[in-house]
């Protein structure tokens, strides 16, 4: 190995892959502006009509010592020209900031594939802080890897030396120049991220300029010393025409949410309390008042749901968010959703768990506690979002559930979707399912009008609100009598609500698609999942498929209740393996639904999504 | 919008037969509000009764009117969303000293510290009623109940000093043997601009009879309560003699004619003080214990905080659909 | 139908069955002093040696107005000289106080069994009150029963007219005249009454003296008349030698947790917030400080249940009791104590759900909460007693069960065994199992201790408390890592620890006894009860047996891990049908751990127990 | 028990790195918690620190005493029943502004109510900093926050005023710019005898940075806190001629020389007056700005009322063993 004082690409040759989708990462220190370069790059993609998918990794940490491994704050953008489900198992080429960030994301990049550093940051006292006893760009650790030395913070400084900027403004421009660089090697334009700085510094000139300058030493940089792969050029994908934006998870629920208020006519209210990972949607919507949406930062996570039933009970579309923690708090009160017929909507967004577990990372263990979480029998509407893009759609789903059919429907989510972004293709909310609430009553209806009037077909109690004349009425977590609404203890009664309640939401099922399945419709191995883990499984189930192998994949978004053609479905194929980042919940579901069906698992608590490599390897296993 | 009907008492009172214990001040209470109500001039549908668990929360179903009978210390949460959903309504919440200082006192604190506009009347019979008869976070030490065979070693909170701790803008307390008193002061409640608190000391002749009665029984009230009124000296005793004046440190309770003490001495009532100071103090009086009104001041309530933003977005807003929202910004042909 | 003046016995010869158990109920404004009366009763029976069983059934409301329906109090008492397990289906002796009484209570009374009535007190005020158009005592619609009316009130009155007493003093001496009339119709003592008198009014020797006037008053008139049915004497029901007291579930759950602190020499701690029906234990406890018991009633669930774990950390038997809605608001910290390793209790009386449900009555439907009602993978012992007497047992196993494992336990109890009581053996605590609380490290080992040092056959973690020199740690509900304590993002460790916590309950079925059979030990029905239900269905499934049908009963008090038999029991018979005050909750957890099998379900969610009438029924359609 | 080893603050450091963000103010209260400790004249292995969730509540994991990391908002619930189960330890509990006053605003007053012997440090940054920077109980109305991008419409609570209004017995409020007052401060806790409660003003770098800085920056703390010092006159200004007295309803802030006024009308400091009324004042003053002990008060406590309760009944008690209870009372034999 040679360092030559500017850079060094080795090992070119192994690099020089034609690639049709790539994985890149950029880690550095929370201060080093990663996610912004990450995102700069996934975009700029993206507009060149990309299929992309993106994965943040933010430290649990707020900003922890400079250079520290704790410190470390990581951006994954896969990007393809094929279709692309995930944000990618291994790296390709890995951005490494300084020696902590090396340290930490080296294991993801498998040997063959570039690494770049900068290698000013490689300080006697950055490797110790590192943990590094030796320098690893020195002791032919990294013999086997491309690895890009670039003295990335001197050129840096060197670019902007003259234009007056303190320290920290020259040093916080060091992403820059990696980003040209990243962008040089994969062929992309820069004026996407150009407009972008100008619109962030627009009130500081100086800045906006220093950037761009750096960013465009950085691409130059590259572009001059011709030793960087530039065979990694990745077409732009085969994706159905039309409108995109990249969007991620939590922001397409806040907006699943908007849609259903604006086609259901109601206003949005939104109770809740701030948790990783789900603030976001609380954030999000609350830069959305213009639409004349009431957003709630309540005091705990109990007063937020409850304050979200008080406005369902007043005529709202009426939400609570949270994640796995906030959930066990909020059980009580779910409950009394479920006696008292109300509409609303409870977001969870999974993370690790037991307790505050490992709450920056994801998990599907929260599922069991979503179904049974409550006292007493407790039936809720249970849906689940697979993709960054569909938590759109499930969010307005779980609206128009909700509303329609008067009861609670919880909406699991997950760290991995929710913070993970790809493209969107934009429809008007005019093409989407109408939502139609349950009607409150006519005025004339008044004088016999009971406040446990169902509809026939769904069972939904009517909506009557507060300011409506004549329709005075009192509900509560005590036992009513039907129709009456009036407190019951009479056994039998009992009996008929408890059944009356699972019976509605059993009903759902005719009101919602059909289980469909990708990949082979019948034959040796169902792949079942749901939710967040629908990247990973359908790219491996497709890769097996289309190398003729008899696998399909059902993957669920309705779990409770569950697609009135899933038995059906289950008995087409020889063999089931039911994938889940859990110990087995929907395995557990599936087999007190089901019992007649063997189901295998597969099982992964990490608190990371599945590798399409593990899941490859395990199918082909099965299939044998 | 038609007119007005003009109400009486029994617009509202619902069907439902009830269920208290015979001679629990309860019934007072319910007698006290559904002559209120017609006082208020607002329609019956506006009203919203709001409450958690407890003998004190079965209250909303004897209301005729809109009615939430919530889960145990969430009233006002419940209530919070009612009132953010639709400000025009008047929203009431129905509470026990154990459903709202117990479990459910976060929810309490924080309604009252936002000034949203509930009116939240407290039932402070200082026990568990529902369930039998345990102490309450206002029982007094030593009191024994169930929980506390040996007597309570719990410290009690004064509500006042809570509400007005909590930045309370409205406070009043009142005992439950007077209907008409007790109706004033809902009607002043209701009138009040932001979180009206009132405190009502209630007896539980099962598990606590007597709590109060040294002081607001008809034989000594005269001369233990202090009946406080706006702008008026805060004097008080059967001779009207007494009154309560500002003493170095404290408020103390003289007789008018005694060591040289005048009428002048005496302090004017002024709840509308924005500076809680005296308040507060008339909260630490144990002898003569104010009644009324300690505290009323207006100022701009949460949800008119939150209405007028949420307006001016709209307003000021680019965006008229969520399609605009949908399609705006960094979007891309493929 | 005559009536006297005084009292009329109709149909006499219809009752003159010779009974080895007899059905008794009390019933009467709940000023009226029927839980005493019906206390009375079954204590001095039990006094004879009788086996008796009882259940209370109060109203919702504290106190209704006087005649009302809902104000209606009743107690009902199962004597026997046969072994008693539940108190009873029918009625064979009704006593209605007034005509609500009658009306609330006269369903469960068979035609041709016997009703005593207070004639006073069918006034045509208090009939309307209770909702009678007719006088049923009048209009022939009891004529298939044995009624005696009893002008009780009048003669109660006459009997202390010239002591002075208050008008409501001398109505409050009704019910004493009352069970004098029960005492002599199933040939009863009045002693241990008249002592039970002079304990209570000790210091009111003129109300003692009504009373007991009162009392002899009922028995003499009984006596005199000579119209009552004598032939209910019940004999002495043979029962294992041994000295017994009566006692309530939730007495004997206190008890049992004062035999497990005492056993452990650990202090025991309960932090509680109150709930129907869970208080009772709360109040018991309360009145033990004198074993330096330390009761804390909190501000909430969360508190009562966060309050149990400090002290567990700090090294007392932890304690928290609730009801279902506060099992709800506990799961929170029920993750963090899963997390941290701490041993604490969760007593959980289930009652009517879901939301605030019906509070005072009786089900089942907090199963699937305990077991998955937390965020992630958070598995925890669930035991549940099955008597009121072996309430005592599994509050101490819990004890056991949580302190030697080092894991957090809930125990399911019920409304109705809780507020049940029976005849219990009691046994000196000295013959019980030994408890082996999780080790202190041992001052020696202070120097390479760790806080997730386990015992490798339990793998349960040391216990080392605040105070003890050289131990100092830090625990917490962030993921740790074993061993060491620290906190740790590591994906692998965060899987083995899911894993370890799952396989440390798991082991929990080496150190509990094999699932005991009643009745056949193979052959064509196996009947799968847990939890309270125990009383009705083994007395169904014993009576089937004896009548030489091929049933069997599985009951299981433990739930989860379960016996390690389990899945061996259920290969021996034909058919398993599981009976459950819910809607199938056992079976939803056995068709998940053993799916190879056909369950059959019965299910009631009525607030109410199984009749054994309606299980006997049941079974035996099942058997053919 | 051997003797007291002669710690150092070394001694209180556990060996995990810190990890709050470079200039946190959670530093400074670090410092000043290991400098202090060593001062109490307690063993190491009695300290008990219990926290929530928060950037706060990390501390535990950097002492080397006893820690428990517990969930959001419940500290003071799991200390309290840290504390009653060994009355004898050094109970902390270690919280932020929405830990102990947003989620757990409940815990937080009952435990002060109670007045059990925990020593509470609330790390008030008016911001969550663990969640990346929402609006706090205690953050200003208009502050504009990630959940407030329009700016919060939410009263703040007077941390202060609330503790006093629950019946708080100490209460002291402290900037994070000075250790050494802070170790004495965190000293007094210690030695208080009841629930002490100590408010730091942190200062939140990444989130809310500079909050505090108008009234504690170095430039012009001098002129704009009142530095209380039990006994002593309240006079504060970089030229102490400054100080506070009362007038007709409440404190104010007046000038020596002005306006006829001369030191004898400036009140002294007493945070050992049972009465809460001057304290209750003090927290209502806004400039200058009290820091240092308002109140402190030391009454029975909590645990020891328990602790009497139930030291009498055991000795009291003819039960010596559960057996003697099994076979009291009605038993019989068959
Ligand atoms: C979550 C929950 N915890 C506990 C209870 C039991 N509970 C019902 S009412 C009550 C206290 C009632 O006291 P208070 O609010 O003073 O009302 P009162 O009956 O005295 O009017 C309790 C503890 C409950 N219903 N739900
Ligand atoms: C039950 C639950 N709800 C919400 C959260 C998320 N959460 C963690 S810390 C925090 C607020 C922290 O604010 P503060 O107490 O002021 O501490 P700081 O970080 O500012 O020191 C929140 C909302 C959680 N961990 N658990
Ligand atoms: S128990 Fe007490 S508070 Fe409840 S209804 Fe009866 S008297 Fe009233
Ligand atoms: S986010 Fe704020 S409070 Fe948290 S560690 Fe960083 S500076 Fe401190
Ligand atoms: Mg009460
Ligand atoms: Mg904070």
């Amino acid at each position: 190995m040679s360092n030559d004082g500017h850079m060094v690409a080795e090992h070119t040759e192994q690099a020089k892959i034609k690639l049709d989708h790539v994985v890149i990462r950029f880690a550095g220190d929370s201060g080093d502006g990663m996610q912004l370069t990450g995102s700069q790059f996934s975009d700029t993609s993206a507009m060149l009509g990309n299929d992309i998918a993106t994965f943040p990794n933010y430290p649990a940490e707020i900003r922890a010592p400079e250079g520290s491994v704790y410190g470390v704050s990581g951006f994954q953008v896969h990007i393809g020209e094929v279709e692309i489900s995930t944000p990618g198992d291994d790296v390709d080429v890995l951005i490494a900031m300084n020696p902590a960030a090396l340290k930490t994301n080296f294991s993801a990049v498998p040997k063959g594939k570039t690494i770049i550093v900068d290698i000013d940051e490689f300080t006697s006292k950055n490797l110790t802080r590192a943990g590094y006893d030796q320098n690893p760009l020195d002791d032919g650790s990294l013999d086997s890897y491309v690895i890009i030395k670039a003295p990335i913070t001197q050129l840096s400084r060197e670019t902007i030396k003259d234009m007056g900027l303190d320290n920290t403004s020259m040093n916080r421009t060091r992403n820059m120049f990696a980003l040209g660089m990243v962008f040089w090697m994969f062929s992309r334009p820069l004026d996407y991220t150009i407009k972008f700085l100008e619109k962030k510094f627009g009130n500081k000139p100086n800045i906006f300029e220093a950037n761009v300058k750096v960013l465009k030493a950085g691409y130059h940089y590259a572009e001059t010393l011709e030793l960087l792969p530039s065979a990694f050029t990745v077409l732009p994908a085969k994706m159905t025409e039309g409108t995109y934006r990249i969007i991620m998870g939590n922001t397409a629920t806040a907006w699943g949410f908007l849609a259903a208020a604006e086609n259901s006519k109601k206003q949005l209210f939104l109770g809740s309390y701030p948790i990783t990972p789900a603030s976001d949607i609380l954030h999000e919507l609350s830069a959305h008042q213009h639409f004349g949406v009431v957003t709630f930062q309540a005091e705990d996570e109990i007063a937020g749901v409850c304050s979200a039933l008080g406005a369902a009970f007043t005529g709202d579309l009426a939400i609570t968010t949270t994640s796995g923690p906030g959930l066990a708090l909020k059980s009580e009160a779910i409950g009394l959703a479920v006696m008292t017929e109300l509409p609303i909507i409870i977001v969870d967004v999974q993370r690790g768990g037991p307790s505050t577990g490992l709450p920056t990372k994801t998990e599907q263990a929260d599922l069991l506690q979503a179904m049974y979480g409550r006292n007493g029998e407790c039936p809720v509407i249970v849906v689940a979002p697979s993709t960054p893009a569909n938590c759109f759609d499930f969010a307005y789903e779980a609206s128009r559930l909700a509303m329609e059919h008067m009861t609670p429907v919880i909406l699991l989510s997950d760290g991995y979707i929710a913070n993970g972004s790809a493209p969107w293709r934009i429809r008007s909310i005019k093409d989407m399912q109408p939502i139609n609430p349950a009607p409150s009553p006519e005025p004339e209806a008044a004088a016999d009008w009971m406040p446990y009037l169902r509809d026939p077909e769904t069972l939904a109690r009517q909506w009557a609100l507060p300011g409506m004349a004549g329709f005075e009425h009192r509900i509560g977590g005590l036992e009513k009598e039907d129709f009456t609404g009036h407190i019951s203890y009479d056994p039998e009664n009992h009996e008929h609500m408890v059944k009356r309640r699972a019976e509605k939401v059993k009903r759902v099922e005719n009101h919602i698609p059909e289980q469909q399945i990708d990949g082979a419709q019948s034959g040796d191995l169902l792949v079942v999942g749901w939710g967040g883990t629908y990247g990973s499984l359908i790219t491996a189930v497709k890769s097996l498929h289309e190398e003729g192998r008899s696998i399909g994949l059902a993957h669920f978004n309705y779990l409770n209740p569950l697609p009135r053609n899933t038995r059906e479905i289950f008995t087409r194929f020889k063999k089931i393996v039911i994938c889940e980042l859990n110990m087995g919940q929907f395995a557990t579901l599936l087999r007190s639904e089901f019992p007649e069906f063997q189901y295998l698992q597969y099982n992964k608590v990490q608190g990371l999504p599945f590798t399409v490599l593990e899941l490859n390897e395990h199918f082909s296993g099965l299939l044998g | 919008m038609s007119e007005l009907p003009n109400y009486t008492f029994k617009d509202f009172a619902s069907d439902q037969e009830v269920r208290w214990c015979p001679g629990c001040g309860d019934y007072v209470i319910l007698r006290a509000m559904q002559k209120a109500l017609p006082m208020m001039g607002r329609r019956r549908e506006d009203f919203v009764f709001v409450s958690g668990i407890g003998c004190s929360s079965r209250f909303p179903y004897y209301m005729n009117t809109y009615g939430f009978h919530g889960i145990h210390g969430r009233a006002p949460a419940i209530a919070t969303g009612v009132k953010l959903a639709n400000p025009k309504l008047s929203v009431w919440v129905i509470t026990g000293d154990g459903d709202g200082l117990a479990i459910g006192g976060n929810h309490m604190i924080h309604a009252i510290r936002r000034n949203i506009d509930l009116n939240i009347i407290l039932f402070n019979n200082k026990i568990y009623g529902l369930t039998k008869g345990q102490f309450s976070p206002t029982s007094d030490i030593g009191q024994k109940t169930k929980s506390s065979p040996y007597g309570n070693t719990q410290r009690p909170f004064n509500f006042g000093e809570l509400a007005i701790g909590s930045a309370g803008q409205f406070y009043a307390r009142v005992p439950d043997n007077n209907p008409n008193d007790m109706a004033d002061i809902f009607v002043a409640a209701e009138k009040h601009h932001g979180t009206s608190v009132v405190e009502v000391l209630q007896n539980c002749v099962i598990f606590n009879d007597g709590a109060f009665d040294s002081m607001v029984d008809k034989s000594v009230r005269e001369d233990m309560l202090l009946y406080l009124k706006q702008g008026e000296k805060m004097i008080f005793g059967k001779e009207k003699n007494k009154g309560i004046r500002f003493n170095a440190r404290q408020l103390e309770a003289v007789t008018i004619g005694e060591n040289g003490i005048t009428e002048d001495d005496i302090l004017v009532h002024d709840a509308t003080d924005p500076n809680p100071s005296m308040h507060f103090m008339l909260t630490q009086l144990q002898y003569p214990l104010p009644v009324g009104v300690i505290r009323s001041v207006d100022s701009s309530t949460f949800e008119e905080l939150v209405d007028t933003q949420v307006s001016a977005s709209v307003q000021k807003s680019k965006f008229k659909s969520v399609d605009d929202l949908l399609f705006s910004g960094e979007t891309y042909q493929v």
